[in-house]
């Protein structure tokens, strides 16, 4: 009992050591939310002389933010998992592109039922997944090449599906996944702020899969393993971990992940076209590090990925909310990237030599 | 006047969007009668981004939304959602008309793509072209694929005999320099961009020789220049092939002026600009206006190149469109009947 | 003796969590060898890499070299004569010996050239004078960690150095790497160099130093010439009681056949052919490179075998990896611990729990329960840690090694292979541990143990094979288990 | 003498070890190119019956795969450098279009005159990657998410400098750096199987700074440190080799190749424009690690990354020859990635294999 008491006293102590980059990233976030709000405020004040609310803060538009970063933020998930790993995939923006090509081709053109379809079109992205696993697991060869080529040819694949064109959906097959939760309380809708909210089911699925990929790696033996294996892959072969099989696992648990966030995805859009995925594994991996994952492996949490995808889509919400150009958009989200992983680099050092003056100090 | 603020989102950095964004700023600034605010938003080419963008321009309460979209299944969702918040929705360049609620948007303008490829079909028809190499723009684009199924269509049209009927020929396209004698196809991919239009150009003469071909159909400006270097650096004389092209920017102006090419098609973004800023005014002074049209496009070839060389709408230049537009050389009113209704939304 | 090159006085070295030295004086003369002692966590490491550059201490204290004040990078020490080779591998495995020698200190010719025949030539010439069976174009990732530190200790060679410092450099050497080693320090130190020697090997310790500083908890207990200190003071003086560096251990009687090999080969090893008893300590002696820690490898599964056959308690196994081997409740206490050991960002609690993860049957993780069993083992084996949540690359190599020891208890396994177990462990810990074996023993289990370290092989174990180029060239029972005969049969008369 | 001796005998039995990687990529080349001329000898005998030469072996094509390989090789020179050094840099792509962007822009509507706007343009991309470099080796953070703001940001700033546009140069400012040199022998242009042989002055650029930076990574002490920092920069340092400042060399030299490389790029596009250097970053790290350096870093070598340029556009190129469609293109470019890849590591695994069960027969 003392034992435990003593575990939590402690806690505070290395809490810059083990949480700094779940910190930074938190930090960064609520940092541009209070500029944003505050810049609202003043504009609004100058503009109109009497202060508004700002329209960042409107519950329909946070609700807009997690609608937008729900894709992104679902196939951070299976992202997390394989750089934990030590890996990382480079194919899930073509893979999402050539899964919502397939599927809207085999509903459209060859009159599936939705529900098979997304089915195989899961099975299809998990194949696809574990073949490139297997090469990474047994090879054991860069992960960021053999998924650099799987990108490029997912993007063959997905173009050879519907011969280059697009596909477009019907409403029917894919609207249930986007019903408005708000409508079944009010089916008129609900407004704030004159704004309705909006929450559609599929926004659930990403809340509820973030919390079981949460748990899944901070409170099961295949999560303590993925971190074992992305640490120090040696040392967890020979403390009784398969490695390749680990490996394997994660890939196929990201192919899962990109199957889901690719029929999120697809709901929204609504067509099947080879953009829908494009740079989507950029945005994935820099939510992913943003939130403190270490690139290296091993290190970092599913949390920090979750308000890695918030922060990314909430500066450009903010941006267009405040009508800044789109030029100046992209200077800004790549200095806040720059500045989230220099910040958290900084921030750690800076808590280091604190403590130890203040040990100094103490003793 | 009273201020209005107008979202305006570009599916990709594209000189065409962006002229039509500057037309449209132009016009409305020179313009005592409208007060507007004109946020505009460049994507990256992906379907998400317009719709976080129309999300966007929603929360932030813009009074109407104009769009170029990335495809016609994003942009009914896009209709649906400023229809809910009850905000206008302008759609412009690229059709949505498959889209169900295609009718809900407050207009579409667009050029007919397929229309544009006819006439370069045409042209190469007249010119006895019969080995045409075909560079598309990006695959898998609805524009790129009209301009293809435009050019095939006139063949058709002229009783050529096909491998298959042009709608079919379009869809399932063939490798290789295939087809009948009246017409063969090479189909290839230039991204729209002259570097990969160049490069693709310069691998095909490698593999079909100065004779495998006797035409070329860039589907764009950019992707015609790097067509032409292909051929010059490669020792060939352009003026021994059929060439044609889409777009009609100022320099395909020259090029068919001096024959290096056969024909091009004046297509320029300024009037999209401009009949968005008549139906803008339009839709906020609550008139009628024509809310689905296609702007008119300029077939100009060597010999008809001197006669309408006034009337060539500008591409590129806007203080030239502005000048042109004054001085009454160029349509513009989208009122006027070279304007044509979109079919099925007259 | 000779004016002191390299000073240090009232040096403090604070890390987060950790005092690790303070108000340290320390002096090294030219041509002496001085030798710090002391227990594992007592600071020595530190000690030499604020000489080295490596760390910068608190302000208030001062570093004299030549008579300057100096400030050191480890790029100026080096310029300035100072060679360090570390208690960690310090290499580069993907480049060739030669190419780790000169890694910054490339000769040049023409401008800006390397030359590659001169380095080359040179690396060959010290590699022969430390009777290296390697040579200076294997590559470094392939060699073993006792030639690993030889490369080390060569780059020390090659250059001309005022100052060579040596923080625990046999403890992956057998017995004739390290009287060859002790011999080439000697002659280094008769040429005018001035040498810091760290070991936890009091015997070397005794041999080489002309004098000798123990650090204890960071602070200096005592510096004195070697002849004015004996054995016992110097013990007590680290550890604060007595303790022999024999260890006298209890005798149990001999179990039951725990583990067999029948012929096996495989992973490099020939025809080996053993019985390991519940009860008993089975040694393994030889030469570095022998292929004992290859040998253990095959046994865990971590190795496929070509041939032969292992029993586990009489049945016949067929182990396909290491998880194979856990599960028959074997442990493999690996050599290399930063390698092949520890998870080196992760917390002293998840590294002592990830080997048993095999054996657990729930797929969910107790976090407080990890945390327990963290905080069991530090107490049990005294690591020098605040708690189970400190990461373990904080930690001083002995008490890394105590993790790796923790992580493996923590399987509560049958069969132990432990290779050299006390690589780095202080002369206390070690008999903590030695006690923990005999615990072991007296439990019933079976101990198989590797280890260079002589005394330690001849006061622990009841019987010890000898191995040399894969084979087993002869066993030793209890009563004629001597330093001369293990050495004898390792060297076994033919050349290496 | 002996000592030589062994030493040359030795070597043959690393050989394998060390040189496995620019032997993979070789092969691989070698392997392709007489697949695609088999294909084109039957397929020229099938069609019209007589045996052609095969059109990938054109002179002419095989300098047309030179010169399309230019840009992305030399870029690939300054990425094998950073990546050997351990690094990677995900911003050449975006820096080469602003560059481009940038050199048209003050040429164009500045009046500059073209040699100071190269100049000046080459000076930005190696400020740039200063900025980048000093806070990856100071801060010691990851290389990719610096780099990956870095790219986020250069698209801003590339678009802010033309306000989104596109800049078209005139043919005189840079067609000098383009000229044939075919032309000064005769001016009529030389002919061979009826295509005329083109080399512009540029690719000369791309084989001389080949050569430089092999001698510079290969013979100087720059560049063994550079292999030195990449394999463990902690013993490095130990090893008194400036890590920081190694590291940032490193991505100074790399500014240096992406100003080169984007003139050249810029030379053959001629406008200044954002899709310039879309994606290019991808091509040239597939063109670097297919020639076998490593991710990890400390590993590999120019050579390699040279060949694996040319490979990337053989790929294309051939396939355009023989009339694939694109679409399958892209999914034969991405299997020869990972086959590359993959059959590298497989070759390694076999031949230590042999090599293990050589020694045993011989002892
Ligand atoms: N980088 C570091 N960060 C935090 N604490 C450290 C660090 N390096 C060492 N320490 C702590 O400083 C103390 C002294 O460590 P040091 O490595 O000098 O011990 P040592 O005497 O060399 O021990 P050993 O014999 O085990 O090698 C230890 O308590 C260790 O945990
Ligand atoms: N990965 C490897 N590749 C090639 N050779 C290796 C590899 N690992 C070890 N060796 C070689 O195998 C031989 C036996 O090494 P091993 O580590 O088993 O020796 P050991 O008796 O345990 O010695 P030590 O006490 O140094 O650990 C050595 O000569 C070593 O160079
Ligand atoms: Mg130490
Ligand atoms: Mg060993």
């Amino acid at each position: 009992m003392s034992d435990i008491r003593k575990h939590k006293e402690k806690k505070s102590f290395l809490i810059f050591k083990k949480n700094s980059d779940l910190q930074t990233v938190s930090l960064v976030t609520v940092a541009f939310v209070i500029a944003v709000v505050i810049y609202q405020l003043i504009a609004g004040v100058s503009k109109n002389g009497v202060v508004a609310f700002p329209s960042l803060l409107y519950p329909s538009n946070i609700l807009n933010i997690l609608i937008q970063a729900t894709p992104v933020g679902i196939l951070a998930l299976g992202m997390t998992a394989v750089m934990l790993a030590g890996g990382i995939d480079l194919s899930v923006g073509m893979m999402t592109s050539m899964f919502s090509m397939f599927v809207a081709k085999v509903v459209m053109h060859g009159g599936m039922h939705i529900g098979w379809a997304l089915l195989l079109g899961i099975m299809i992205c998990i194949t696809l997944e574990i073949i490139m696993g297997a090469i990474i697991s047994v090879l054991n060869v860069e992960s960021f090449i053999i998924t650099l080529g799987g990108q490029i040819a997912c993007r063959g694949i997905g173009l050879l599906i519907t011969r280059s064109q697009e596909v477009a959906m019907d409403k029917q097959h894919l609207g249930w996944l986007k019903e408005n939760l708000f409508d079944l309380i009010n089916p008129e809708g609900i407004k704030i702020f004159s704004r309705k909210l909006q929450l559609p089911y599929y926004v659930l699925i990403f809340v509820a899969l973030t919390i079981i990929t949460w748990a899944l790696l901070k409170y099961t033996r295949f999560g303590r393993r993925i971190y074992a294996v992305g640490n120090n892959p040696q040392a967890a072969y020979l403390s009784g971990i398969n490695v390749r099989s680990t490996k394997l696992l994660v890939y196929i648990f990201n192919g899962l992940c990109v199957g889901i966030g690719a029929t999120t995805l697809l709901t929204r859009v609504g067509t099947g076209i080879i953009t829908v995925g494009q740079n989507l594994e950029i945005d994935v991996i820099a939510a992913v590090v943003i939130g403190g994952v270490a690139m290296s492996g091993g290190k970092g949490s599913v949390m920090g990925a979750f308000i890695g995808s918030i922060l990314m889509f909430t500066i450009s919400n903010a941006m267009t909310l405040m009508g800044i150009q789109s030029e100046w958009q992209y200077v800004v989200k790549g200095l806040i990237i720059i500045i989230s992983v220099a910040g958290g680099a900084l921030s750690h050092l800076f808590s280091t030599r604190k403590a130890v003056r203040q040990q100094k100090a103490a003793l | 006047p009273e201020h209005k603020t107008i979202g305006f989102y570009a599916d990709n950095v594209d000189s065409y969007y962006a002229f039509e964004t500057d037309v449209l700023i132009a016009l409305s600034e020179r313009d005592p009668e409208v007060n507007w605010t004109i946020d505009v938003k460049t994507g990256t080419g992906s379907a998400a981004e317009q719709l976080n963008a129309v999300q966007d321009f929603i929360s932030a309460g813009v009074d109407a939304i104009a769009v170029i979209q990335n495809n016609a299944g994003t942009t009914s969702e896009c209709i649906q959602m400023a229809k809910d918040a009850g905000i206008p929705y302008f759609g412009m360049t690229h059709s949505f008309a498959s889209a169900p609620n295609a009718k809900d948007a407050a207009c579409f303008i667009g050029f007919d793509f397929v229309q544009e490829g006819y006439y370069a079909g045409l042209d190469a028809y007249n010119r006895g072209a019969k080995k045409v190499v075909n560079v598309e723009g990006v695959l898998g684009q609805g524009s790129a694929g009209a301009q293809s199924l435009g050019f095939i269509q006139a063949y058709e049209d002229n009783g050529v005999e096909l491998v298959s009927d042009s709608a079919t020929w379009a869809a399932e396209k063939n490798s290789g320099m295939d087809g009948t004698e009246g017409l063969s196809l090479y189909w290839c991919s230039g991204g729209w961009m002259k570097d990969s239009a160049k490069t693709q150009m310069t691998n095909i003469i490698s593999e079909l020789g100065p004779d495998g071909f006797d035409g070329v159909y860039g589907q764009n400006d950019p992707m015609l220049e790097g067509i032409i270097e292909a051929l010059e650096e490669a020792g060939l004389d352009p003026a021994d092939y059929w060439l044609g092209g889409g777009n009609g920017r100022e320099i395909s102006w020259q090029w068919v002026k001096d024959g290096i090419v056969d024909m091009d098609v004046n297509q320029s973004a300024a009037l999209e600009g401009d009949a968005l800023y008549q139906m803008l005014k339009a839709y906020f002074a609550g008139e009628e206006y024509r809310a689905y049209i296609h702007p008119y496009l300029n077939y100009l070839h060597t010999d008809n190149i001197d006669e309408i060389w006034d009337s060539l709408v500008p591409f590129s230049d806007l203080d030239q469109y502005l000048a042109k537009r004054d001085a009454g050389l160029i349509v513009y009113d989208i009122n006027d009947p070279l304007f044509t209704d979109v079919e099925g939304f007259a | 003796m000779a004016e002191a090159i390299f000073r240090l006085r009232n040096i403090s070295k604070t890390f987060p969590g950790v005092k690790a030295l303070s108000g340290i004086d320390f002096d090294l003369c030219p041509g002496e060898i001085h030798c710090i002692c002391g227990e594992n966590g007592a600071g020595k490491s530190t000690l030499i890499k604020i000489i080295s550059g490596a760390y910068q201490p608190d302000p208030g204290g001062e570093i004299t070299f030549e008579g300057k004040k100096v400030s050191f990078t480890p790029r100026q020490a080096l310029d300035a004569g100072i060679q360090t080779i570390y208690q960690e591998h310090n290499v580069f495995p993907m480049l060739s010996v030669t190419e780790n020698i000169f890694a910054g200190l490339e000769v040049v010719q023409k401008g800006i050239f390397v030359n590659k025949k001169d380095m080359w030539e040179q690396a060959q010439k010290a590699l022969k004078y430390l009777h290296c069976a390697f040579d200076a174009d294997a590559l470094v990732g392939t060699l073993s960690s006792g030639e690993k530190k030889l490369v080390e200790i060569a780059k020390a060679l090659v250059f001309k150095r005022k100052i060579i410092i040596l923080d625990e450099p046999t403890a992956s050497f057998s017995v004739s790497e390290i009287e060859m080693l002790l011999d080439v320090v000697k002659k280094v130190a008769a040429r005018g160099v001035a040498i810091a020697y760290i070991s936890h090997h009091l015997d070397e310790v005794f041999r080489l130093a002309d004098r000798i500083t123990v650090l204890r908890d960071g602070l200096l207990v005592l510096t004195a010439d070697a002849e004015d200190i004996d054995e016992s003071t110097l013990v007590s003086s680290m550890v604060g009681r007595d303790v022999s560096a024999f260890y006298h251990r209890e005798f149990f009687d001999r179990g039951e056949a725990a583990l067999e090999a029948r012929n096996l080969s495989g992973n490099g090893v020939h025809d080996i052919n053993f019985t390991a008893y519940r009860g008993q300590i089975l040694g393994f002696a030889g030469m570095v490179g022998s292929g004992r820690s290859e040998l253990m490898t095959l046994l865990m599964g971590g190795a496929k075998k070509d041939a032969g056959e292992v029993l586990v308690e009489g049945r016949t196994v067929d182990f396909h990896s290491p998880a194979d081997g856990i599960r028959a409740r074997m442990c493999y206490i690996t050599e290399d611990r930063q390698h092949a050991g520890l998870f080196l960002e992760h917390t002293i609690a998840r590294n002592s729990i990830i080997a048993n993860l095999v054996n657990r049957a729930s797929f969910f993780i107790h976090l407080d329960e990890d945390y327990r069993v963290g905080q069991k083992y530090i107490k049990e084996l005294r690591t020098r840690a605040n708690d189970a949540n400190v990461v373990v690359s904080n930690l001083s190599g002995g008490n890394q090694q105590k993790v790796v020891l923790a992580k493996w208890f923590h399987t509560n396994g049958e069969i132990y292979l432990f290779d050299e177990p006390t690589r780095g462990i202080d002369v206390g810990a070690k008999q903590e541990i030695y006690q923990v074996m005999l615990d072991l023993l007296r439990q019933g289990k079976c101990i198989i143990m590797v280890s260079s370290d002589m005394p330690e092989m001849v006061s622990m174990a009841d019987r010890v094979m000898v191995m040399k180029n894969g084979r087993i060239v002869g066993s030793l029972d209890r009563g004629e288990i001597s330093e001369e005969n293990i050495l004898q049969l390792s060297i076994g008369g033919s050349t290496i």
